[in-house]
Formats: structure tokens, C-alpha cells, sequence
């Protein structure tokens, strides 16, 4: 498995230093699922730059671990939209965009969210610049020292608008809409449960095989599962080569 | 006049020292003392006496707007007599309409549910709230009225002068909202509940 | 010198006009618009503008230390930079150069699309941006604009403290954010020519 000119890339222990999380990603991944880390908090882009930032060092491209980060990669986007906004609705009208939704037209989506997101990034380093400019700028903020002291008259108020404020504090905010995700997911306990009976029952199962027919996002939340459990020390994961199907067993040895 | 300007900084090897103070005064928001610029210029404290007088020269009545003044704390620069009329009108500021919203919600919440802390404003409104308190208790609308027992913040009420300008006798005269709470405390329990939801 | 300033005044008639609107500048706590300067002059605008030219040609860099600039949509006096070394030693910069990156970035998204609200800067970055917000109203680069019709959540815009700060005459000196960054299209040739580098 390894070579003599870098190790194997392993997303799963890829060191993260980030503003709310320091250790490898897979303990970022275990904290979010156990609650104990708010996904709100993680720039999800800083852990991309650092898995990009570790795949630059290599002569060649692991596609390998590409395709494994980018599953986890994903998922963690997918419960980090949820998070910001909101738990999960059981409208139709999600099912149905959940089928309407075109794998190129979430490209397209993504890719334009992603320009946005760098424009502004460009438009804040032109800030800092233009700050940096200014140094040298130097004015009064508030009255000058001798400047009389101005009288602010308001005119008269009706008591009404008092009345209207706190109403309007008072008024529940709406349930926010899911539509825009159109995505839904079973929940990462029931593919745990699905796991465990099955390694309980056969021993051994190949992940690509349980996995078949589901979305891409879904096989993400799986993925999840596995490495719940594996995290525990209930199953062990495996390859029998490059680009093989995942084996997931549990025992000592991987069953042939 | 590029020509005059070339003789005046022959002339005056300390034009540039007196334009350092000129800018210093400008930006200065209290007078300063000839300690204050000797340490900020750098400069031996009998040049910046005279740079002084240069900028005294250029910035006297009927030659300029801008006049230095030396009162008791120190040098500060102050509009010139001429302009008198001129600088009564930009500070006589027209009456202001309308309150901001971030004013009128602060303003609702002392009023009901005061005396009332900027920690408790800022959780029923969902958002710290101190610029709007400081704003309210410029304009003499709301006043401190002592400190929280429990956590010693500073608590705000109505003024009469907030009274005179909503046209109420009394504060019991506010618009009813037995609908949102019957006492000042239901009230401020809900809307503090509906802000936490709303996460602001 | 003055004979020289009996002549200066002959042969500008709007002399006094520029010394009032010195005054002005000198004692008003933030920049005077140009229709701030005409009803405090009580003066046709057309000679406002000519005198502020005048203003201008006295006090600009190498010639005074005070010095007039264009900024946040309105006229304001600043130090020269020549002083900069010397202000530095007695004030703070109004805004230290110690913004964040989760700062400067919520501070764009305020700038090119405000009113906006803590949710949608969120979604923006991908990250919640709640403590950068705070900390810019703090330092009263942005301020609350109202709440959102449908949500409730308050909306954010900049102050014009924050065109102050940056050197701006308006909103609109700002680049173009479509010239900033790269189209969707863009970067997804990047990307794609990144991954053909890295399969060859």
C-alpha cells in the first residue's frame, strides 16, 4: 500500500486546524454527529483547502481518497444546510424535488454558489487593502472641541408605533423552507442500525453492494454509519485493492 | 502663486512643523496643550511655541474660517465669528420625523417593561443593544434609574421629556397589549421566548 | 501680505462664501453634503460648489496640514499624510488594521448587499457570522437597517463611518463585484484545467 514517496493519503485522519476545531477530520465528523461540535461553526471550506493542500504535495492524484473525501465532504455540507436551516420537513413537495433534482443543474447550482462566495472573498481582500491604504489617513470622529452642542428635537410621536414594535417582536418567526434544499436523507442512526444487523447477521458485507441505487448524498450519510462504526471498534473496513469495492466485516481477519 | 509658495518655505523653515499642527488640532476632539503637541511632534518645545504663532497667523478672523483658539486647557480650532449664522443654522438640525426601528423597539421595551437593563433589551430585541440605548439616553428620551440588585447593570426608564413627545399623561396611558401579557413580566417572558426562536 | 490679501479677496468674489464653509468643516462632527453646506450657507449651490473648489486648492496635501477630501458623500477636513507620524503618536486610527478575515469578508457582504440580514451573510459564507456582525457594529462599521419583512431577523447596512474609513466617496467606488473573482463559468474551467494538469 505505501510508497516510498508519501504515504497514502487518508482523509479520514487528514489533521484539520481550524477556528472551532483542532484533530483529525474524523473526529470532527464523530463530534458533529454526537452533537458535541455545531457544524454552524466549521468553515467547511477550511477543510477542503486543507485536504487540497495535502493533495498538492503529491506527485500523483489519489483518486481514491478524492472520491472518499469529496463523500464526506458532501455529507457534512448536506447536515451542515440542514443546521442553518432547520430540521428537516416531511412536505411532498420535497419527495418531489428529491426526484426533479438534475445532478447538473445542483453543478451549475454549486458552482455559482461557490463564485459568489469567491467574489466576495476577492472583495473582502480589497477591503483589507484599502485599509491598509488608509493608515496614514487620520480625522476627527464626533464634535469638534470648541463646536456648540447641536439640539436634536423630535417631533411628536403617536404612542401607537410603541404599541406596533412590540407587536411585531412578539410575532413568531415562520418555519423555514426546505424547498430549497431539495434533498432529504434517511437519518445517520437508521444506516448505523442497518450495519450493525447486517455484519451481525453475514459477518461480512460489501458497502458498494448496500449501497447500490442510492443517491450520492445518501451513500455519503452511509459512509457516515461505517465509520461511526468503526470509530467504535464494531466493524473494520477494507479494500482488496485500488479502486476495489469496500469490505466491511467484523472479527479479526477480513473474510475472503 | 507656485512661485510665492517656493519663498514662503524659505522663509519659514517651520511652515512644515506649524501644517503638523494644524493637522493635529484638526483631528483632536478636546484642546490641546503645547505638552500634548511638543510630544507628538517631536520637536523642542521653543519651535513648536513659534510654529504655533504661524499657525495662529493663518488662522485668524477675516482670514480664514478656521480660527485658532487657546483656551485655558490647551490650542483647538473653532469656526470664525463671520460664520456665526452659518453654523447656528447646520447645528439648529431640523426636527427628526421618525425613529429607527432599532430606537422605537428599545423605546417600546423601557416604556413597558422598564426600569429595564441593556442585557434585558438585548434579549427580547435579539441583538445587543447598546448603540440604541446610548442614542436614546442622548436624545433624553430614557434615563438610568439605579442598578439590577442581582446583576449590578445599569436599568433605564422613560423620561417626562419621552411622555411630552409621545403626548401621554402617564405611562399608564401606553396603547394596551393584555394580549401579549397581562403584567410587564408575562410580556417580557414571551417576547423573550419568541426572540429565541427567532434567534434574531 | 495684507495688500496681497486685499487683492485675493477682489479678485475672489467667493472668498467669504469658502471661509464659511471652512467653519463649517471644521466644527461639523461628521462630512457635510452639499445639500447640508447650502442650507446652512443659505447659499445658491452652483457657488457652493465653486467655493468648496476654493477650499480645496488651500487646504490639499504639501500646502496645508489640514486637508479637504471627498468622502462618505459629503466634504469632510482630515491631517495630511505628511502628519501621519505625529497623529500616530497621540491618536488611535479610528479603525485598527486588525479586522478579521470573518470581518472583512461580512463587512463586503454588508457593503455590496445591504440590507441584509445575520441568516443570509450566513449562507454567504457558508459559516455563521454572528460574532463578526457584533464586532462591526461595535466598531460602528455597519448598523441595523430595519428587520426582514418575512423573518424578523434584522437587517444590516454600512455606516457612513465605514465610507470614512475606507476612503470613500460612496457606496459606488467600490469595484464592481462582477469584476472581482471568478463567473461560475470561470471557475469551472479552472477547475477543470487544474484536474487536466493533474491527469497528464
Amino acid at each position: 500500500m505505501q510508497t516510498l514517496l508519501a504515504p497514502p493519503l487518508q482523509p479520514r485522519t487528514l489533521p484539520l486546524d481550524l477556528d472551532a476545531f483542532e484533530g483529525p477530520f474524523d473526529l470532527l465528523c464523530t463530534l458533529v454527529l454526537k452533537e458535541e461540535l455545531d457544524l454552524a461553526d466549521v468553515d467547511v471550506l477550511d477543510v477542503v483547502l486543507a485536504f487540497v493542500g495535502q493533495l498538492a504535495e503529491r506527485e500523483r492524484i489519489d483518486l481514491e481518497a478524492c472520491g472518499e473525501f469529496l463523500v464526506l465532504v458532501a455529507a457534512l455540507l448536506e447536515l451542515k444546510g440542514r443546521e442553518l436551516f432547520g430540521e428537516e420537513s416531511t412536505d411532498d413537495e420535497v419527495e418531489e424535488l428529491v426526484e426533479l433534482v438534475d445532478p447538473d443543474v445542483a453543478a451549475a447550482e454549486l458552482a455559482e454558489r461557490l463564485a459568489q462566495y469567491r467574489r466576495f472573498k476577492a472583495a473582502s481582500g480589497w477591503l483589507d487593502e484599502r485599509l491598509e491604504e488608509q493608515a496614514a489617513r487620520f480625522f476627527r470622529l464626533g464634535p469638534a472641541p470648541l463646536a456648540p452642542k447641536p439640539e436634536r428635537k423630535i417631533a411628536p410621536q403617536d404612542p401607537a408605533a410603541l404599541a406596533a414594535a412590540l407587536r411585531g417582536l412578539a410575532t413568531e418567526p415562520p418555519v423555514p423552507s426546505l424547498a430549497h434544499l431539495a434533498m432529504r436523507l434517511p437519518p445517520l442512526p437508521a444506516f448505523v442500525e442497518r450495519f450493525r444487523a447486517l455484519v451481525r447477521a453475514r459477518r461480512r458485507f460489501v458497502f458498494d453492494e448496500e449501497v447500490a441505487g442510492l443517491s450520492r448524498l445518501e451513500e455519503a450519510v452511509a459512509l457516515l454509519a461505517i465509520l461511526e462504526l468503526v470509530k467504535y471498534d464494531e466493524v473494520k473496513v477494507g479494500q482488496e485493492g485500488f479502486c476495489r469495492p469496500i469490505v466491511v466485516w467484523n472479527g479479526p481477519h477480513a473474510p475472503r | 502663486m507656485s512661485v510665492e509658495r517656493q519663498l514662503y518655505v524659505v522663509e519659514n523653515p517651520l511652515d512644515r512643523l506649524a501644517r503638523t499642527i494644524e493637522a493635529l488640532l484638526v483631528v483632536a476632539s478636546a484642546p490641546l496643550s503645547i505638552e500634548e503637541l511638543v510630544a507628538a511632534t517631536a520637536e523642542p518645545r521653543e519651535r513648536v511655541e513659534t510654529a504655533i504663532g504661524l499657525v495662529a497667523g493663518r488662522h485668524r478672523e477675516g482670514k480664514s474660517g478656521i480660527v485658532l483658539e487657546h483656551v485655558a486647557e490647551g490650542y483647538a480650532f473653532r469656526a470664525s465669528r463671520e460664520a456665526a449664522e452659518a453654523c447656528g443654522r447646520l447645528f439648529d438640525r431640523p426636527v427628526q420625523r421618525n425613529l429607527s426601528q432599532a430606537a422605537l423597539e428599545t423605546l417600546a421595551i423601557v416604556a413597558y417593561m422598564g426600569p429595564v437593563s441593556r442585557p434585558e433589551i438585548g434579549r427580547i430585541r435579539g441583538v445587543a443593544s447598546d448603540s440604541a440605548v446610548s442614542g436614546l439616553v442622548e436624545r433624553g428620551l430614557i434615563a438610568e434609574a439605579g442598578r439590577d440588585g442581582e446583576s449590578g447593570a445599569i436599568k433605564y426608564r422613560t423620561t417626562p421629556l419621552f411622555e411630552r413627545v409621545f403626548g401621554l399623561a402617564s405611562l399608564s396611558e401606553l396603547p394596551r397589549l393584555d394580549d401579549l401579557g397581562e403584567t410587564p413580566e408575562e410580556l417580557r417572558g414571551h417576547l423573550e421566548a419568541v426572540a429565541g426562536r427567532r434567534g434574531a
